[in-house]
């Protein structure tokens, strides 16, 4: 078992990711480290907030205790809105998504391709598994990251030169967001833009199971 | 046709017998139909397939697993990925004892309203490339492969909503909408429980989620309390 | 140039079409005729109009001159609400429509085949002509009702073996109501079930280019 | 995105050239974006093909026509079947200067829907046998045949709702709705007149119609008095 760096922490990922996010951007976050990406953004930031049962404009987890079962998110838990809001169906929340008017999704994965491929949603020796919205908002939305770990707890790399579980869509990512790096799907494959701080490229490289292009100008990550 | 009004939801399932295929309503605890549920569970309807976004997961679904109701699911989220929770569904599952058609979410819901829309299918980008395009056809159209998936329909459609009127014109709340106004275009006996029903004329005209021509019976009920998991 | 009967005036057609209707059911009518059918029921009739712009629970026509551009009917005019009334968009409308969820569509007709094929839209000598939303309603509600002239002002029939003009949709009429009878489309073909007051069997079957069937119980119309 | 509010009607269609496909949301008088349309006019675009329910029935379309301005329409009532007043647009498609589509209305504002929802066509029984079903395919789902329609989209949508708050979120009013909320989906650059623009967070969430995420620019004019024909 290769032993890799453990770069940055899951919140340091979401930030890296909020990043990534400009006002008045339409943005679906999935389940897991992405939903950590909103507290990291300034207080007026302007990003409007998707979720998938029907809600543009969710604001937060609602800490409240007061518990209103048609004020959630995709997850079930608690929201509050921001003022702008809006409510619809589940025929007009994947129209949105799968029609393109989502900016940015971010998802969480399992294995992402050199060629986009992603697999998020099942792990074949575990068994079971759902997709939920997962499928409609990698293939629908006009930009998808990943964010994930790099390696996984046994160190095998995540970044493949092709995923070995069940897909959840076909050469659908743009950018991944790991615990180590930076790095842009091209028509090339991985492209490294960025690693974290403490972390070498040749680290990235070693962790990453597929050829990785290095871009000319990599960085370490601002933060 | 216009809805009736039953006064319990026991008595709106009038009528309602043994392999049924049933659409519930509602996304985790909003908008679902959970003491339509409980009448279901009460009745005691066997071999039901069920078809709703989500079960054992703020649904009370999975009460329909006590005793053996249901033959299966289609569903866009019934299995966790970790094995940390089972629900009595999942037991069932993997025992081999319930099916299963899982569809993604964007999916479902297209072919929920294809269903009530009188359209024979959905073309899809979604899926092509992973296990869900097994066994499917795909159609080229300008120049870009889609996946067809088929329609789908029910004997009845179990919905949650805030009001009703006397005919049937329904008012949703917040993230209560969901499945429930696509499902109301897609069964045969469409039941709607909701938290209060008015006089024909109380319910804005512009605030109408689900016109009366899409109910068929209301039933006022307290909410049931449900908490996500 | 064969000579047949007036029977009904345009009045009466749209008041036989009327015990058509029953309280409860939702009913989209169709320009001409049938948009007269409303005035001949009783004031609490209780059936619900639909009309393809996107309303359920029309009353009748707005005389009042206060026009108001988003108060109108499918045929432009300015209408009336009963309590109860909906609106909402045109993929609601004819999700409606098209998924069986009108119980009765009331058009006229051109030409009505023994079958049921229906030709409503265009006149080909004339040229031009368009479908609006009346191939939908014809093949979409549950029961078609055309209310139509038994013949053309020349004198040649509309109720035929076979349509000669452009369809609308195939085997799509349920009741044909015409100045001189009721004619029911079954599976052998047409079935005369009423004669208009004053006109003979006989004179039916000479204004009809096609098999006509005859009710064992055939009667006069109760108007 | 959120949208941009314009100040003008004529500002608001910045950018667009020649050639350009254009859909106009409206039935007849209602939710008819006409203060977009004149500003079309005034533009002088040419080469336009235009998609909208009707044209010359009480919508101002037809003033496109005077000099020229469009290239083609696909629409669902253009030419009248008497011939008693003839638009200009039926004078020029007779004289073969424009080219004409005509769609079921119900399959026109499901393959806007398609082309909108990234669904790559409609199935429907709409049309089979008529003239509307010559040189397209069908496909026969659960036995049953279907047409296959392809999906619209467009370089622009002009849209016309009652109330826009500064975001782009959109309340419509009455039959104001119809083509409007499903184009405002199946077009690169939405445009929308409203008769008032408000602050954010004036429009009840439960009343918008159109959510922000679908609107591009926004311009608040008087509403244009048109009659119906």
């Amino acid at each position: 078992m290769t032993t890799h760096p453990a770069g940055l922490p899951r919140e340091l990922i979401a930030l890296r990711v909020s990043h990534e996010l400009r006002r008045g951007m339409v943005v679906n976050l999935g389940i897991g480290v992405p939903t950590l990406v909103p507290s990291h953004l300034p207080a007026d930031h302007g990003v409007l907030f998707q979720s998938e049962n029907g809600i543009l404009g969710l604001a937060g987890l609602d800490y409240s205790g007061a518990f209103d079962p048609e004020h959630i998110n995709a997850g079930g838990q608690a929201i509050t809105l921001v003022s702008g809001a809006s409510f619809f169906d589940s025929a007009t929340s994947f129209a949105m998504i799968r029609g393109g008017h989502v900016d940015v999704s971010v998802l969480g994965g399992l294995q992402v391709a050199s060629n986009g491929d992603l697999a998020n949603w099942m792990v074949p020796e575990r068994g079971g598994g759902s997709m939920g919205g997962a499928m409609d908002l990698a293939s629908g939305a006009k930009r998808l990251i990943v964010a994930m770990d790099h390696v996984t707890r046994e160190g095998t790399s995540r970044l493949l030169a092709r995923c070995t579980y069940p897909l959840t869509a076909q050469a659908c990512t743009d950018l991944v967001v790991t615990n180590l790096a930076v790095i842009e799907i091209t028509p090339d494959g991985f492209l490294l833009r960025e690693v974290a701080p403490g972390v070498t490229v040749e680290q990235v490289i070693a962790a990453t199971d597929a050829p990785l292009l290095v871009a000319p100008d990599v960085r370490e990550m601002t933060l | 046709m216009v809805a009736t009004v039953y006064d319990t939801p026991d008595a709106a399932l009038e009528g309602i017998g043994d392999g049924v295929r049933v659409m519930f309503g509602g996304f985790v605890t909003a908008g679902t139909p959970s003491n339509l549920i409980r009448a279901l569970r009460r009745r005691g309807t066997r071999g039901i397939l069920g078809m709703a976004n989500n079960i054992g997961f703020g649904d009370l679904l999975d009460e329909l697993c006590e005793d053996g109701q249901l033959a299966g699911m289609i569903a866009t989220f019934a299995i966790r990925a970790s094995s940390a929770k089972k629900s009595r569904f999942e037991d069932q599952y993997r025992r081999g004892e319930v099916t299963l058609e899982l569809s993604p979410q964007g999916t479902f819901v297209e072919r929920i309203r294809a269903g009530g829309a009188g359209l024979g299918g959905v073309l899809t980008r979604t899926g092509l490339g992973t296990p869900v395009a097994e066994g499917k056809r795909t159609v080229e159209v300008q120049g870009v492969t889609y996946l067809l998936e088929e329609p789908l329909r029910a004997d009845v459609a179990l919905l949650k909503a805030q009001r009703a009127d006397r005919l049937g014109n329904i008012e949703y709340r917040a993230s209560g909408r969901n499945f429930n106004p696509i499902m109301a275009m897609a069964a045969d006996l469409v039941i709607v429980e909701v938290e209060e029903i008015v006089e024909v004329g109380e319910i804005d005209p512009e605030r109408v989620g689900t016109p009366a021509a899409f109910v068929d019976r209301i039933v006022q009920c307290a909410p049931v309390q449900v908490f996500t998991p």
